[in-house]
């Protein structure tokens, strides 16, 4: 029998009504919004169990406790660690994002030189090399942690020199140094007994210091309060985030700072506010007026409100020799709630010269901020851990990113006391990669290890007997029983914090005013970051929303 | 006993700093913005925005406010709107609950949101290759094309329940649950608790004099709460603040 | 009977073979596990009583899941038997302490919060009442996946219709629901999604 | 060519006078050209999703929502003509009822359509069936269009099968023949579904509490602006069917009907539109003095934004909505066809207009205190896709046109059929 086109027809027709009634159809459906919720190309969490582990941020020079969840064994979130006696919990915006960095497009992975890709075998002959031809300098942007210390040794024993780059809130902190005598790594500010705050461009409340620090003060002495107990006073060209919080703003014109810091003094002085009689700024109260754009009243003002609520601690965004003096003559320095010592330390490292051209090569470790750009013939090797782009070096060297080294970290510039905590690593970085002091290691076996100098550095806090360590509870160092005990507390997260240094050991004296200091005002929101990039995250302040403006230097 | 789980949120306290919203994000798997999001396209269930007195020059001020969802107790407007249930108010815990697997992507939750709380996912969520190992397991990662929002770190509510069942008990310690805005907030500027328990210290603040709601006259009653002790602040926040006149000089 | 009717049963009985035999076939792939395992075995021989002995629960209510490869070297660190699977495990996982990449029966999309304390301490159920009596298998059964949405298809059950299932045959949403329902146990959407 | 022509001219009802096949195709060539564009549209909102749009997380509903909500208005020609004609016998109307059906069908299937691109993920658009919210319009809304289509292609099938060739399978002409007297039923299941269907979709934006420039107060579970969408689409259905006929006139260079149904559809819809405008104008004093004001909005909120000033209110009311009620009462205009199409072409603009702004000025106007008035254009992929549902719409009609009896020949003016 022949199959006409109506046979077929119907054939179809039966087939139609048919499957309606199997599950296809329905089954087919069913599955396919499935597949919407697990399309193959959008990536899911891994399976396996989750642990809590504790450490510090190692991003910047801030040294934050963290504590990171970790999942199938990578971090997957971090949080701040409420018992840290410094940042109570807090964490910088950039530091909650900070796990995703080692997958950041921008990890530098293998060697390079002059932008091509080399070996570890190659740089190590190059430096060498260097080393035999001439002084070589190796700079550090951390001074005082033990792979400093590695460092220093290398330096020390190849006659090279052993540099540090400060960061803006050190060099605030220059001024004091000169006229006391005393290292910059020693001082810091007493913030927790000021009750009058005046910050010439300082981001007090966004990222400055220790972030929490200051922050957690200010929400418990002075936000929103119209007669607060802490006065934050922020003079600054524009409305920061901190001028905006800040009990009072008063904008004055960009870099005029020390004009107006020579005005007041001129107030404090003649209107008998200070102890003080001189020296007198050679700047007339109506100069400053002019060339801050500040009204006479609103100076006399600004003198009057801070002679009257004291201790008054004046802080400056980076050195700036006129504002460091206001101290002075407030009687802020070496007092309570003022500029103080917090450590023992005799000298300070060394910071790296303005004219660089005596050396060969110079080695320029990870913690060096990437912006930081010797301007030299020498033969340039950098470690880092991301690429920033935009800078010249001839060796670009691959080192650990976040977690993934084991390191110390020591006071940080702005705090007022002395504590030290260990970074562990949690996570294993790849093969090919490094960290200056492994490769200076690698080249003089003799080189201390980092392992040695930690355990040393314990047991000189043990041996000490002063201090607190913070970790799930506090004890007392004289508690603890052995180094070792201290070394595992330590290792697990806990952080030492030395007790309180007495005050009154700082002497500051300067025989006339200060002059004029360039000011290169730093206004980055986020220019206390260390790394070359922002985690990907970053970009929901001021790409996926309106709260900030976009940063210039650094690709997220 | 079943709990209303609020914020109250210190708007004096609040410094701008981002942080709760990044943490959000890490929190909840939201993705890196991807490359022509913008502030109207972008996701962040944590959104902080500026708020100024109107005014230039030295005599400007700025506060900053979080908004996240608001968790609108009555007349839900998100939940009466969904054409197919991916949204809900939870009856044990208060939560407004936004099912991303179940949403459509009709958007009309978002049209009815006064607090624009609500974000649509234009583009398929993506990480630089190998960051998806930094994803979090309690979470599952949106697709292109659904509405989502917050959930008041659902996930950590989770990992208590299990805590408490471990334990065989029957409610969860509210030590184990913070959000992680909550948690981020380096002023301690929000404070998150259980609205209907009056032991909790969110309690208290809520009812305080100088705290306030959004839009409180539409009647949502939203359970994330704001508080000022500074006039001009509550009179840019607060549509229905009665404006007093030192307002004028904030 | 009239060819038209005739042809248009023909076509209809075609569809109902396709829909409800070939179909079925055609919707899911047949994987091995990587290793062949005898729950049976291991509960008489080893002594084992209850599933909780391997399959566990922390202090903070995290399932353990399937046991880690250093809980089986715990015994297996030589050939315990000349079976080939176990000197697949032995040389290929215990000696180079990896991971046996087990396929998991019972694994619920990444949308699903499933919490075993919930459920096993809180609510007391038998781990039987949903994987049924799992411990008395003396082999691992072939692991079948949805073409399409790449779930197990112990999710949706081993009846294509799922009309007069086997009890515990099914885990989908529905059958959570169904027994959510039957002990009154209200729970919203993020109660078992996340 | 030649035997192309041949085929097509056996497909075209016998007697009836049609352009010439080449013709034809030119016509449908750029149509056809705009259809594609859209499917194209379409497909990279589909592959690459809704970052094509240029719609926002503030703009969640765009120029799509608007058209979808304006062109179903148009639309209502269909289900009212219907109820006209079946249910309020009058018969008059019956010339224009078949391609008021191919209107309905076209708007609403392209509505349809363009819901499907909006949706973010219209794999799952049937979750709104199995797991449906019953206090969502939206839910009420895609019910209704999706059952009315269903009635109108019902509708629809009548007249496809009285095509010259169809006729000829003896069980398709007996189909026609019994079906033909479930018409009248489904007019009146359709009138019911999109009667119910046009008030939800002014339901929509009438429910939504959050957004005090749309919330309304109502009667039961229905804001107002249910019930002035009803009376709105019914005012301008019969206005956008004129159009329509009157354009299909125009291209044809016939006469298809009476004068006497265009003075009818023009009557209908000036009155109703009539009784529109007065409703609405009592709807917008109550919102203004009384709703809005007692969640703290002001009248001030909503209108001191440029351009959607008060001036749009002003707009929409008068010239688009008064003048155009009274161009088609009124004997001295009302019975001149010119006038008609001009006051049917406001009363259309006006209904528009009311469309756009309910849906775009909502949400461009702030609600939070510290919020901005935004503003937002579709990018090219909205409007092609658009253009697309439009092309279709065209398509379909001018094929209706050539293939199936629309209009009845009409005595006395059609010389090919005696005058008995």
């Amino acid at each position: 029998m022949k199959v006409s086109r109506r046979d077929l027809l119907l054939g179809t027709a039966g087939a139609a009504a048919g499957i309606v009634f199997t599950p296809v159809p329905w089954k087919l459906l069913g599955d396919v919004s499935i597949w919407t919720q697990n399309w193959p190309w959008i990536p899911q969490p891994a399976h396996g169990p989750v642990e809590t582990k504790q450490s510090v941020c190692t991003l910047c020079a801030a040294g934050c406790g963290m504590r990171v969840r970790m999942a199938a064994g990578w971090p997957v979130a971090i949080s701040g660690v409420s018992t840290n006696p410094i940042t109570k919990g807090a964490l910088c915006p950039l530091g909650f994002a900070a796990h995703q960095l080692n997958w950041h497009p921008r990890r530098l992975r293998e060697v390079r030189h002059h932008g091509r890709a080399a070996s570890w075998e190659e740089a190590q002959a190059a430096f060498e090399r260097a080393c035999a031809e001439g002084p070589v300098a190796v700079v550090d942007g951390r001074p005082g942690r033990s792979a400093s210390g590695v460092l220093a040794a290398f330096a020390e024993k190849h006659n090279g020199a052993y540099r540090v780059v400060l960061g803006a809130e050190s060099q605030a902190l220059l001024p004091y140094a000169e006229w006391s005598g005393t290292p910059v790594s020693a001082l810091g500010y007493d913030l927790e007994h000021a009750r009058t705050v005046v910050s010439f461009g300082a981001p007090l409340l966004d990222g400055w210091g220790t972030p929490g620090r200051f922050t957690r003060l200010w929400s418990e002495k002075a936000a929103g309060a119209s007669n607060p107990e802490l006065r934050l006073i922020q003079i600054e060209s524009e409305l920061s985030h901190t001028a905006a919080r800040a009990w009072r703003w008063l904008q004055i014109r960009k870099g005029s700072d020390s004009d107006l810091a020579a005005g007041v003094a001129r107030v404090l002085i003649e209107e008998r506010l200070v102890a003080a009689r001189g020296p007198l700024p050679a700047v007339s109260l109506a100069d400053a007026c002019s060339q801050t754009g500040v009204s006479e009243l609103a100076i006399r003002e600004l003198a009057r409100v801070m002679a009257t609520q004291r201790p008054t601690l004046v802080i400056a965004a980076e050195s700036n020799a006129s504002v460091a003096a206001l101290n002075v003559l407030l009687g802020s320095v070496g007092a309570p709630g003022g500029i103080i010592r917090k450590s023992r330390a005799k000298e300070g490292p060394v910071p790296f010269e303005a004219n660089p051209n005596s050396y060969r090569a110079i080695l320029i470790d990870s913690t060096v901020p990437w912006d930081f750009v010797p301007r030299t013939k020498a033969e340039i090797f950098r470690f880092a851990a991301w690429d920033g782009g935009g800078l010249e070096a001839d060796w670009l060297l691959p080192c650990p990113g976040f977690l993934e080294e084991t390191t110390d970290v020591p006071s940080a510039p702005t705090l007022g006391v002395e504590p030290y905590a260990i970074a562990t690593n949690l996570t294993a970085p790849a093969e090919t990669i490094k960290t200056a002091a492994q490769f200076l290691a690698k080249i003089d076996s003799t080189l201390p290890e980092i392992e040695k100098l930690i355990q040393a550095r314990c047991s000189e806090i043990f041996e000490g007997r002063t201090g607190t360590v913070y970790g799930d509870q506090q004890t007392p160092v004289a508690k603890f029983e052995s180094a070792q005990k201290l070394e595992e507390q330590l290792r697990g997260g806990a952080v030492w914090v030395n007790d309180a240094p007495k005050n009154g050991e700082l002497r500051c004296a300067f025989r006339e005013w200060p002059g004029e200091t360039a000011s290169s005002a730093v206004t980055d929101w986020a220019s206390t970051w260390a790394p070359a990039v922002f985690p990907p995250l970053a970009a929901k302040l001021y790409q996926e929303s309106k709260l900030r403006e976009a940063p210039g230097r650094r690709p997220a | 006993m079943n709990a209303r789980y609020g914020m109250v949120i210190d708007l004096d306290k609040c410094t701008g700093c981002g942080a709760c919203i990044v943490a959000c994000a890490t929190e909840n798997n939201v993705p890196p913005a991807a490359a022509r999001a913008t502030w109207r396209t972008g996701i962040t269930p944590m959104l902080v925005q500026k708020l100024t007195n109107g005014k230039e020059g030295g005599e400007r001020r700025e506060a900053f406010i979080p908004i996240a969802c608001m968790q609108c107790e009555h007349e839900t407007p998100c939940v009466s709107v969904c054409p197919q249930q991916a949204v809900e108010l939870d009856q044990k815990t208060g939560i407004v609950m936004q099912m991303p697997q179940r949403c459509l992507g009709c958007r009309y939750c978002m049209t009815a949101c006064p607090y624009h709380a609500r974000y649509f996912n234009w583009w398929d969520p993506q990480w630089p290759p190998g960051m998806e190992k930094s994803l979090n397991p309690g979470v599952s990662v949106r697709m292109r094309g659904v509405v989502e929002k917050c959930n008041l770190c659902h996930a950590r509510y989770h990992v208590a329940v299990e805590k408490a069942a471990a334990k065989d008990k029957k409610e969860i310690d509210i030590a184990d649950y913070v959000p992680a805005c909550v948690e981020a907030c380096a002023t301690g500027a929000i404070l998150f608790g259980n609205l209907a328990d009056e032991r909790d210290p969110v309690f208290a603040a809520a009812h305080s004099p100088d705290s306030f709601r959004l839009l409180e006259r539409i009647g949502t009653e939203p359970k994330v709460h704001y508080k000022t002790k500074q006039d001009w602040i509550r009179v840019m926040a607060d549509r229905n603040a009665d404006r007093p006149t030192e307002a004028q000089h904030g | 009977m009239r060819r038209p009717s005739v042809v248009f049963a023909v076509g209809f009985a075609v569809a109902m073979f396709v829909g409800w035999v070939a179909f079925p076939r055609a919707l899911y792939i047949s994987q091995e596990q990587p290793l062949d395992f005898f729950h049976k075995t291991h509960a008489e021989k080893s002594g084992l009583n209850g599933c909780d002995s391997c399959h566990m629960a922390g202090s903070d209510g995290q399932y353990s899941g399937i046991p880690k490869t250093e809980v089986c070297a715990g015994c297996h660190t030589e050939k315990l038997g000349s079976s080939q699977d176990e000197a697949l495990l032995v040389d290929n996982y215990v000696k180079q302490a990896k991971q046996t990449p087990w396929l998991v029966y019972s694994r619920q999309p990444a949308n699903v919060w499933f919490s075993h304390a919930v459920h096993t301490r809180r609510a007391g159920l038998n781990c039987t009442e949903c994987h049924g009596n799992y411990g008395e298998s003396d082999s691992l059964r072939v692991y079948e996946q949805n073409r399409i949405t790449g779930y197990s298809r112990d999710i949706w059950g081993h009846s294509i219709s799922r009309l007069r299932r086997a009890p515990h045959d099914g885990m989908k949403m529905t059958d959570c629901e169904n027994c959510h329902r039957r002990h009154h146990i209200q729970v919203g959407c993020l109660g078992c999604h996340q | 060519m030649a035997e192309m022509a041949v085929l097509d001219r056996r497909w075209i009802a016998r007697g009836a006078e049609r352009s010439s096949t080449l013709h034809f195709l030119l016509w449908l060539a750029p149509w056809m050209f705009l259809l594609l564009l859209g499917v194209y549209a379409a497909g990279l909102c589909f592959y690459y999703g809704l970052n094509q749009t240029n719609m926002d997380n503030r703009f969640a509903f765009g120029m799509w929502i608007f058209l979808d909500l304006a062109i179903i208005a148009m639309g209502a020609g269909a289900f009212f003509t219907g109820f006209l004609v079946y249910i309020l016998k009058q018969y008059d109307l019956k010339p224009v009822l078949n391609s008021a059906v191919v209107v309905g069908l076209t708007c609403y299937s392209g509505a349809v359509a363009v819901l499907m691109v909006d949706v973010g993920q219209p794999l799952r658009a049937w979750f709104t069936f199995w797991y449906p919210n019953t206090h969502s319009m939206l839910t009420e809304v895609t019910f209704c269009i999706s059952c009315y289509l269903l009635v109108l292609v019902l509708e629809y099938i009548p007249v496809v099968l009285r095509n010259r060739q169809l006729r000829k399978i003896p069980s398709f002409l007996v189909f026609e023949h019994q079906f033909h007297k479930l018409v009248p039923v489904l007019a009146g299941v359709g009138a019911f579904l999109s009667f119910f269907h046009q008030g939800s979709l002014g339901g929509l934006y009438g429910v939504l509490r959050g957004r005090p420039f749309a919330y309304r107060q109502g009667f039961a579970i229905w804001p107002s602006t249910f019930f002035l969408f009803i009376l709105s689409a019914m005012a301008v259905g019969p206005s956008f069917l004129m159009l329509v006929v009157a354009a299909a006139e125009k291209v044809t260079g016939r006469q298809l009907v009476h004068e006497s149904v265009f003075r009818k559809l023009g009557f209908i819809s000036g009155a109703l539109l009539a009784v529109y405008v007065v409703a609405k104008a009592v709807d917008t004093y109550i919102w203004l003095n009384v709703t809005s004001p007692a969640v703290g909005f002001s009248p001030r909120d909503f209108y001191s934004y440029w351009p959607l000033s008060s001036l749009f209110l002003f707009i929409a009311t008068v010239p688009l909505g008064l003048l155009p009620a009274v161009l088609m009462i009124w004997r001295r205009t009302a019975l001149k066809r010119g006038w008609l199409l001009v006051a049917a072409a406001l009363a259309c603009g006006g209904v528009l207009l009311n469309r756009f702004v309910l849906t775009v000025q909502t949400l461009a106007l702030p609600t939070l205190s510290f919020d901005e008035f935004l503003s937002y254009s579709p990018s090219w992929q909205e409007v092609a896709t658009f253009g697309g549902v439009i092309a279709y719409g065209v398509i379909v009609y001018s094929l209706s046109y050539r293939y199936l009896p629309l209009f009845e020949p009409l005595k006395g003016v059609d010389k090919n059929v005696p005058l008995d």
